[in-house]
């Protein structure tokens, strides 16, 4: 399984990376997105894959009874997650913030910072 | 001990956090100077514990590596944190005028202070996906702070910097998984312990590679760093002195502590491919500073070339050359940042940052002409000031080195910063006002006299005081070095003896 | 665990998946919005029940809680893309935009 | 030039103007008093050490040649620091002028003192910097700025080759002591690095004393107040590159390379110089030309082994000191009194300004070389050192011949014809005597012309022969200085300079048209220069246009394409491929769970619909939750899930103010869509070789014994969470509470339509 | 509402009592509670609407289930078949039902029992909205939820003797 | 929104989320859950709560600014960590304290580690819905 | 036996949600999909989970089971009223064995 889902993330990179490439700066969003889930599956595949095992340990006994997935890249992952949604949501924002104030989402219209006129008379 | 370790560390979200809940009462802009203040006497203690026990390291949450997180300080990071609280403790002071109510109310100190705690973070911590949260932590803040009063170029520019960094930071992440799934563990020291029983070894240098291209775009080196000249010039000054001092630096020190710690294996290739970026970067953004006309644009520009110094010291790999590279990185946070603080003033005081609008500063505005001369010159690298040492180091490296072309290419840059300092030189300060104006420093009230010019006298004193005595700097910088080079000391403190 | 439940779990994960699936298919044809919303709901439901076959496979609770979770959150969204569909025609009255 | 606007203001600067005054004259004494040490022969040192960490000292030494040196810096200094506080009486900058002067005065001291190569170099820079400041005096026109990078550019440029040079030859000498890399003289010659080392050093000599093709910034740097012109180019900064010639001459001279090179610029320096000086109208100008040709002839003399040659440097080295610094303080008073610099315009002062007059005349005749002045003797000696070269003497010693005479042309318009000629032409100001402290300077240093010319053994004994010995090693073949050595080759030479002198001056106005022409045909480097910035900005705007369009998407693309050189070509050169994958374990339910999240990604990619895009977004998180939950993650599942409900809540939001995906029609990039397929395929690969190699597990070990036992907690990923590694979880929160700061400024810091 | 407590506290009595925690002893406690409460009714002298309550509760809970399965059928089938036999239409059904629980309840019971969706609520709260999949004959349709399920929950949450 | 059914739904499930999500917390640290779910789920409540009947009622309803609970939120967190100093032991060690506790049974757990998950839900709660809130006011 | 009950509930609840998913995809209208999805869906989980606690027979799963079944109950047909609502404002007419109307696209 782990091969395959190396595949999947591939699939997954590959999408993103084309949607961060597009001219509407809304598309690099939704990358974003898939980009990240790339990069959270790539942490939680490179720690193996365990089947029906959660990294609980039941009351009674002082430690997990038999094989448990790897709990470590899970609390990576999770807080993977988490950042991830904190720049997802500002990266949101900002695309938003930047239509309503540049009036547009194409990122080649987007040339305040750096105006055409940047050669140096 | 762990805590002369933690403090630092601990102290800019504790800044941070009251701050920000006192934001409303005027008191907060006080709580970051105290704080940064407080927080520079905790880095020195830090850089003297270093420099009696060479490296010293504590284990957080007491869980003994590789098992918990490891706070670890050899010289190079404990004099990063040092030269971070005093830039933070400068532009703290000049926020105190460049900072407006609005935006203190929309949490600027809070961020600021996060952003600080961040970088240092990123210096202190021992533990590879610790660092990863520590960058973030560093660049959602710097997206804030960019973005911090919405002005036009500020949100396209505030766009440019954000995708290309969420890129370096994505693969970052997946870098960090990749050696993960190939060592098992996250601490740095055990990593390079265990990376040579990895049997396939090109595999690990592909995932150098990949740590290059991401911290690549942190440092801003070529062909990476667009989004550094497309934002720096837009947010507030203190801003973008802070951006300009340690942000970059932060991406040139994970790539010397990646790149002497954990990828040493196959130097040959990394350490050539290095060798060829700092070429490059050096002249792609020396050339692009040429082509400017904005002040902050054209030390923005600069601030890539100059990477490139810092890239060329790690690429060769030498101790003189390493050396070079931590001068170069002390050196350079001073200078640049107080070249940001300046450009400020000169705003207030002549109206703007663009070499066409401005003009008269050296008639009537002779303190500032002075200020302005110091570190302009040393970033230009004329004796005797900070940067002709660091300068000087480099260049002598890679002579010694008989490595001819980096050598010349250095030389040749050095030339041309010349050219983009006494540009702005004349253009500013030389040049009479277009409109006839005679703009002098009494517009500024004395308050703001005082907030503003402290931070940017005190750097220019700084670079006075390391160009005039350089010694124990350049001795500083090669036990550093030596350090880096051979990091079993390192590696011992960070795991115990048996490493 | 037995012979049956096994066989009823197998199955019952194949038809679970060809529900999502078929979700699928709605979601990407559309053709109006709330058609998308309907499948995505479809979909979050479906995935309560396999969590609860998840939880009887592996013999541990603790998948419940994704589905309770689920089960309390998942609507929120069906919420939130509605009243997108809902606003969405007043302000295509006021500005030109056509969701098609 | 707005330095004549006080001429009614004679009173000065106050103590601000005479304090420099005193600086100077207290070393100018210092070092007098140290002259019959080094006369006997003394070499006085000091060293402090500066960067030992660096093999970087200050240490100083006092010969013969750094004493000549010492004396005329110091010396000079003084005269002109008390001409320019009359002056400039009363300049609003004068303070910062006279500061700059006379740092440019010690910097000055510090290079010809320093005995080691970095402290030297530090020197060296301190003067480009402070002559950049002095030449930018006149910074409020075009030109005086102009002028001023020009000559900070060209000399910085040298010096950067020669800090090359110098680094290269105190590596490969082992130490940046200058006494002792020229005490192992031979073992320098021998040295495979020789070559690359003097062409080095001679680039920031050339560049610093204005050789052929680098002296095209020494006549532009005249925007500079005549006093600094006085001062940089008669006595000091073009002599630095002279000086340091000279000091290295004993470690490196002898060889072919050495001899050709400083000749043939030498010789054709002077030259050149002296048929443009000849061309000059303005006084100034003319000066300044033949400051170039006396570099030449110094140049030229430091190519040379010989007694005679090196005698003559050290003579000629002195006389153009006094004669030159004279000349141009006369012709700063003619400018201050009568406002006009005109050679053509300029005539019958000599009524009008008696003192000023005499000063001219006598340092004039000893730049013509006339009897009994020292210029005479240097001129004796000069043909005798240029005879004495071993290939081509004769040709060197006409090219020296024409020289000299168009010098003595020169030096009669320069400070004749003001004078005594009559000219109708009116002058911009009725000219009057200038004040005594303007007087002083090029009046004493006048008479010391000749003085030392009528008795040259004091400077025999003093200067000229400890100098021949720092050059030579003894004095031994010091020639004697003497007004008459009877007739021979010298003494006809200099007839023949007089004769061809006078047809010169008198034929001048008739051939300045030809000379004119004739430069014309030659090269400009001037002009070469305006070029060179020109191609330097363009070239600068267009490949910054190229690498920073301001575009995001070229960015990105660049981005990209260079993580998948880094990967891809990586993978290719370590040839780090992976295995084909072993697919067995791949269950039914596995597949469907891929399919799945493909199918919501390759959607999300293709869709032109907004909710499609979301909700196809949603499904990829559905998908990977399923994952979690199969892989036996519970709490990353519901993580995942939760995120992934707000992440479609915070799009819907946002979509109600934003506009459609495809502006003009679905985009399809087949390009990007390569890019992008390279880059998954890459991905793949890195990973499935990494799913090769066998996982550690003794961190998730460690985890599994001590969670309960230690951190009481039976959830694992919580304990690793908020104790194993709750620095991790703490610096997240705080990028949390960070990333909702920034986009809540974000959203509440402008409003569009407040923004301008 | 503390008869409520009463029974609950009885219940816990019971499972303590026989000191197991199973579901089955969780549901007898309070059945076996409910039955005590309802015995010893006389002697506490309240005159709670409780016990009816918990019937009606009940009976609406059991009458919903079979409402469910039973139409379920209907929708299954004409979800299976090739052709739609259905015959849908909005139709606007008169509420009698007042308080904000009774609506909520009402419009989702008749949501999840097939064949009937709520769609919406008039803002006056007077008429439901429902979107109805065998429409033949719209007024029967109304006609039965409202003596079926709406009278079933007023029964149950609202009070009227 | 002005949607009767939603809004009555809303009132029963925005409490059930927010006494859900604590629940979530307190069990965190022995089953799934924890600081970041309950937070999340926290928040939910509220963002419903805002979709159905305004973020003016919401904020209403929150009393207090949603970055000052984040930010007290990570003030929490750090004090929690920085508390090992008092024991002397280092940063974000975890401190217990167990209410009657006996040999087989450790009772009621009282730590730092719970304190620094409190801080944790406080600040995802504060920020999601910081920027939930800001987000829905713009529209 | 218990376990053959609740193995039974397991497959109907599979069998309902796959049904939920032919419905969504086969009806002919936004309005009767919800039909299909809102309730038959529910069911599916809902017997599903019945299925599950069945099998635990444990008390604190039991009462986890009832509660998703209740908390699916109760927002199900929010979402569904609030999708329902949208489709009429948009304007979308309900299918009818007398017209098929031409809906309006995404
Ligand atoms: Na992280
Ligand atoms: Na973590």
């Amino acid at each position: 399984m782990e091969a395959l889902l190396a595949i999947t993330i591939g699939i997954l990179v590959a999408t993103s990376v084309y949607l961060m490439l597009a001219r509407n700066v809304l598309r690099f969003i939704f990358g974003l997105v898939l980009i990240s889930n790339a990069a959270n599956l790539t942490i939680f595949v490179s720690g193996r894959l365990t089947a029906g095992a959660p990294p609980l340990i039941p009351v009674g006994a002082d430690g997990p009874v038999g094989v448990v997935a790897n709990a470590l890249p899970q609390a990576l992952v999770l807080t993977a997650i988490v950042i991830g949604f904190g720049l997802f949501a500002f990266a949101l924002v900002l695309m938003f913030r930047a239509y309503t104030t540049l009036g547009t989402l194409y990122s080649e219209d987007m040339r305040v910072a750096e105006p055409r006129t940047e050669d140096t008379k | 001990m762990t805590w002369t370790l933690a403090t630092p560390l601990v102290l800019p979200f504790l800044t941070a956090v009251l701050a920000f809940l006192t934001r409303a009462s005027g008191v907060g802009r006080w709580f970051s100077v105290a704080g940064n203040a407080v927080l520079l006497a905790a880095a020195v203690l830090l850089l003297a514990r270093v420099l009696n026990q060479q490296v010293i390291a504590a284990q957080m949450g007491n869980w003994a590596a590789p098992f918990g997180i490891t706070l670890v300080a050899d010289y190079l990071s404990a004099v990063m944190v040092v030269i971070t609280a005093i830039t933070a403790l400068a532009v703290s002071v000049y926020a105190l005028t460049d900072i407006d109510n609005r935006k203190e109310h929309l949490g600027y100190h809070a961020l600021f202070n996060i952003l600080i705690g961040g970088v240092i973070g990123a210096f202190l911590t021992g533990d590879l996906f610790n660092l990863y949260v520590w960058f973030e932590v560093m660049l959602i803040s710097s997206f804030g702070l960019l973005v911090l009063g919405g002005k036009k170029e500020q949100i396209d520019g505030g766009i440019k910097y954000v995708t290309l960094n969420l890129i370096s930071t994505i693969l970052f992440l997946s870098g960090i998984g990749l050696l993960y799934g190939i060592t098992g563990t996250l601490n740095m020291a055990d990593i390079a312990r265990s990376l040579p029983e990895v049997e396939n070894q090109g595999l690990v240098t592909v995932i150098a590679m990949m740590f290059m291209v991401a911290f690549g775009v942190k440092a801003a080196v070529f062909p990476l760093f667009f989004w550094l000249p497309a934002s720096y010039h837009t947010p507030a000054f203190s801003v973008s002195a802070v951006f300009a001092g340690l942000l970059t630096k932060v991406g040139v020190y994970a790539l010397i502590r990646m790149f002497t710690l954990v990828f040493d294996a196959d130097i040959g290739f990394t350490h050539t491919v290095l060798l060829w970026i700092a070429a490059l970067t050096m002249i792609t953004g020396v050339l692009g500073a040429a082509a400017q006309n904005d002040i902050r644009k054209i030390l923005s520009f600069h601030i890539v070339s100059q990477i490139g110094y810092m890239i060329m010291g790690l690429a060769l790999f030498t101790p003189l050359a390493m050396a070079g590279a931590v001068f170069y990185l002390v050196h350079h946070i001073v200078v640049k940042a107080n070249l940001f603080l300046i450009a400020g003033v000169a705003e207030r005081t002549a109206g703007s940052t663009d070499l066409n609008r401005i003009g008269g500063l050296y008639k009537s505005a002779p303190l500032l002409a002075i200020l302005f001369f110091v570190p302009a010159f040393s970033l230009a690298g004329f004796p005797p000031l900070s940067g002709f040492w660091a300068k000087y180091v480099l260049v002598a490296a890679a002579l010694e080195d008989s490595a001819w072309i980096i050598a010349a290419v250095a030389l040749l840059v050095g030339l041309l910063t010349i050219f983009s300092m006494t540009k702005i030189w004349a253009e500013a300060f030389w040049k009479p006002h277009p409109d006839g104006l005679e703009p002098d420093l009494t517009t500024l009230s004395p308050k703001a006299k005082r907030h503003l010019l402290l931070p940017i006298a005190g750097l220019a004193i700084m670079t006075l005081v390391i160009g005039f005595y350089p010694e124990p700097f350049v001795a500083f910088a090669e036990a550093a070095a030596a350090q880096l080079l051979d990091p079993t000391d390192y590696m011992t403190t960070v795991l115990g003896e048996d490493a | 665990m037995s012979m049956l439940m096994d066989t009823a779990l197998t199955l019952g994960f194949a038809l679970v998946f060809l529900g999502v699936g078929l979700a699928l298919i709605r979601l990407a044809k559309g053709p109006t919005l709330p058609d998308r919303v309907v499948a995505l709901d479809q979909m979050t439901v479906s995935i309560v029940a396999f969590c609860g076959l998840a939880a009887i496979r592996s013999q541990d609770a603790a998948f419940l809680d994704v589905a309770l979770v689920l089960a309390l959150v998942g609507f929120l969204a069906t919420a939130a893309l509605a009243r997108f569909a809902e606003r969405v025609v007043i302000r295509r009255a006021a500005e030109q935009e056509d969701e098609a | 030039m707005n330095d004549t606007a006080t001429a009614t203001k004679p009173s000065g600067n106050g103590l601000v103007g005479l304090i420099p005054v005193g600086i100077a004259l207290l070393l100018f004494g210092w070092f007098l008093s140290l002259a019959p040490a080094v006369a006997d022969g003394q070499r006085l040192r000091f060293v402090w050490e500066w960067v030992p960490s660096l093999g970087i000292s200050l240490s100083f030494l006092l010969d013969g040649l750094s004493l000549t040196f010492a004396l005329l810096i110091s010396g000079i200094g003084a005269m002109v620091l008390l001409y320019s506080n009359t002056y400039l009486a009363g300049h609003p900058q004068f303070s910062r002028f006279a500061l700059f002067l006379t740092s440019f005065m010690l910097a000055m001291l510090g290079l010809v003192l320093a005995d080691n190569l970095i402290g030297l170099f530090v020197f060296w820079e301190l003067t480009t910097i402070t002559s950049y400041l002095l030449i930018g005096f006149g910074h409020d026109t075009e030109k005086g700025r102009r002028s001023a990078l020009q000559a900070l550019f060209v000399t910085g440029a040298g010096a950067l080759a020669l800090l090359a040079g110098f680094i290269l030859l105190g590596t490969s000498m082992g130490t940046f002591e200058l006494s002792e890399i020229l005490a192992r003289a031979d073992e320098l010659k021998a040295h495979a690095l020789y070559l690359p080392i003097l062409i080095l050093i001679l680039a920031g000599t050339f560049t610093k004393s204005a050789q052929f093709p680098f002296h095209f910034w020494l006549p532009n740097a005249m925007a500079a107040p005549t006093p600094v012109s006085a001062f940089l180019h008669s006595a000091t900064m073009v002599k630095a590159g002279v000086y340091l010639m000279a000091r290295l001459h004993p470690g490196m001279s002898g060889t072919d390379v050495w001899f050709w090179t400083l000749t043939i610029a030498g010789a054709f320096t002077a030259v050149f110089a002296s048929v443009l000086a000849l061309r000059q109208t303005d006084l100034k100008q003319a000066l300044a030309y033949t400051t170039l040709m006396a570099l030449g002839t110094l140049t030229l003399f430091l190519g040379q082994t010989s007694g005679y040659a090196m005698t003559a440097f050290a003579t000629f080295l002195i006389v153009h000191s006094l004669y030159k610094a004279a000349l141009f303080l006369v012709v700063g008073c003619i400018d201050h009194s009568t406002g006009t610099r005109e050679a053509d315009v300029l005539g019958g002062l000599g009524r009008v300004m008696p003192v000023t007059a005499f000063g001219a005349a006598l340092a004039a005749l000893s730049m013509a070389g006339f009897p009994p002045f020292l210029g005479f003797i240097g001129k004796e000696l000069k043909y005798a050192g240029i005879l004495a070269i071993g290939s081509e003497p004769f040709l060197f010693a006409s090219a020296l011949l024409l020289a000299n005479a168009l010098m003595f042309a020169v030096a009669g318009i320069v400070a004749l014809r003001p004078f005594w000629q009559k000219t109708g032409e009116p002058l911009p100001r009725t000219p009057h005597e200038a004040p005594w402290p303007m007087l002083i300077g090029p009046v004493l240093l006048a008479v010391l012309g000749a003085l030392f010319g009528v008795n040259p053994d004091l400077l025999q004994v003093s200067l000229v022969d400890p100098t021949v010995k720092s050059l030579l090693g003894s004095i031994e073949d010091a020639k004697e200085l003497k007004l008459w050595a009877g007739v021979n080759m010298p003494l006809i030479l200099s007839i023949a300079t007089v004769a061809l002198g006078t047809a010169l001056y008198l034929g001048h106005k008739r051939l300045r048209p030809a000379l004119g022409r004739l430069v014309e045909a030659a090269p400009n480097f001037d002009r070469g220069w305006d070029r060179f910035l020109a191609a330097l900005k363009g070239f600068a705007s267009w490949q910054t246009r190229v690498i920073q369009p301001g575009v995001l998407r070229r960015y990105i693309f660049a981005t990209f394409a260079t993580v998948l050189v880094a990967i891809a070509g990586t993978m290719a050169a370590r040839q780090a491929w992976p295995a084909l994958p072993d697919l067995s374990d791949v269950t039914f339910q596995n597949i469907a769970l891929v399919l799945l999240i493909s199918a919501g990604a390759i959607l999300t990619a293709v869709t032109s619909s907004r909710v499609a895009a979301m909700a196809a977004l949603g499904v990829v998180g559905i998908g990977v939750a399923m994952i979690f939950i199969v892989f036996s993650a519970p709490d990353v599942a519901i993580t995942q899930l939760l995120v992934e409900t707000l992440v479609v809540v915070l799009v819907a939001v946002a979509l109600l103010r934003l506009p459609l995906l495809d502006r003009d029609g679905p985009d399809r990039r087949p390009l990007d869509a390569i890019l992008a397929g390279a880059i998954g395929l890459s991905v793949t690969l890195v990973l499935l070789a990494v799913l090769e190699s066998p996982i550690d597990l003794r961190l998730t070990e460690y985890f599994e014994a001590t969670s309960w036992p230690e951190a009481f907690g039976r959830n694992i990923v919580n304990v690793i969470l908020v104790d194993f590694r709750a620095l991790d979880t703490f610096g997240e929160v705080a990028v949390v509470v960070i990333a909702a700061l920034s986009a809540y400024a974000l959203l509440r810091t402008t409003h569009p339509r407040k923004d301008p | 509402m503390n008869t409520l407590v009463a029974n609950l506290f009885l219940a816990v009595a019971w499972m303590i009592f026989f000191n197991t925690f199973t579901w089955l002893s969780v549901l007898s406690g309070l059945a076996v509670g409910y039955a005590i409460l309802w015995l010893i009714q006389p002697l506490t002298g309240v005159r709670s609407t409780y016990f009816k309550r918990v019937w009606y509760w009940t009976k609406l809970i059991v009458m919903f289930n079979y409402e469910l399965i039973v139409s379920s059928i209907e929708v299954l089938w004409d979800i299976f078949t090739p052709t739609h036999r259905s015959n849908p239409a909005i139709v606007d059904m008169p509420l009698d039902v007042k308080t904000d629980a009774g609506i909520l309840l009402v419009t989702n019971l008749i949501s999840l029992t097939p064949g009937t969706l709520s769609i919406d609520v008039s803002p006056d709260r007077k008429t439901l909205k429902l979107h109805v999949m065998f429409a033949d004959d719209p007024d029967a349709v109304c006609r039965s939820l409202k003596h079926g399920m709406e009278r079933w929950v007023i029964d149950a949450v609202e009070d009227r003797e | 929104m002005n949607s009767i059914i939603l809004r009555v739904g809303t009132r029963y499930l925005c409490g059930i989320l927010v006494l859900f999500s604590l629940y979530m917390l307190i069990r965190g640290h022995n089953e799934p859950g924890g600081g970041f779910i309950g937070g999340l789920i926290g928040s939910t409540g509220f963002v419903l709560f805002a979709i159905a009947c305004g973020t003016a009622d919401a904020r209403a309803a929150l009393k207090v600014l949603p970055q000052n609970i984040a930010m007290a939120g990570l003030g929490i967190a750090l004090l929690a960590g920085i508390a090992a100093a008092l024991f002397g032991d280092a940063l974000f060690t975890g401190q217990w304290l167990f209410i009657n506790e006996t040999a087989d049974d450790k009772g009621i757990p009282l730590s730092t580690v719970l304190v620094f998950d409190i801080g944790v839900y406080l600040v995802v709660f504060g920020s999601i819905l910081s920027i939930v809130f800001a987000m829905e006011e713009e529209i | 036996m218990i376990d053959a009950i609740s193995a039974l509930l397991v497959f109907l609840g599979s069998a309902m949600t796959v049904a939920a998913g032919i419905g969504v995809v086969r009806l002919p209208d936004v309005f009767t999909r919800m039909h299909a999805a809102t309730k038959v869906g529910t069911l599916g989980s809902g017997l599903i989970m019945a299925g599950a606690a069945l099998h635990f027979a444990d008390p604190a799963i039991v009462l986890r089971c009832v509660l998703i079944v209740f908390f699916l109950l109760l927002t199900a047909p929010i979402g569904a009223h609030m999708i329902g609502r949208a489709a009429l404002r948009l304007g979308i007419t309900p299918w009818s064995q007398s017209r098929n109307n031409a809906d309006t696209s995404d």
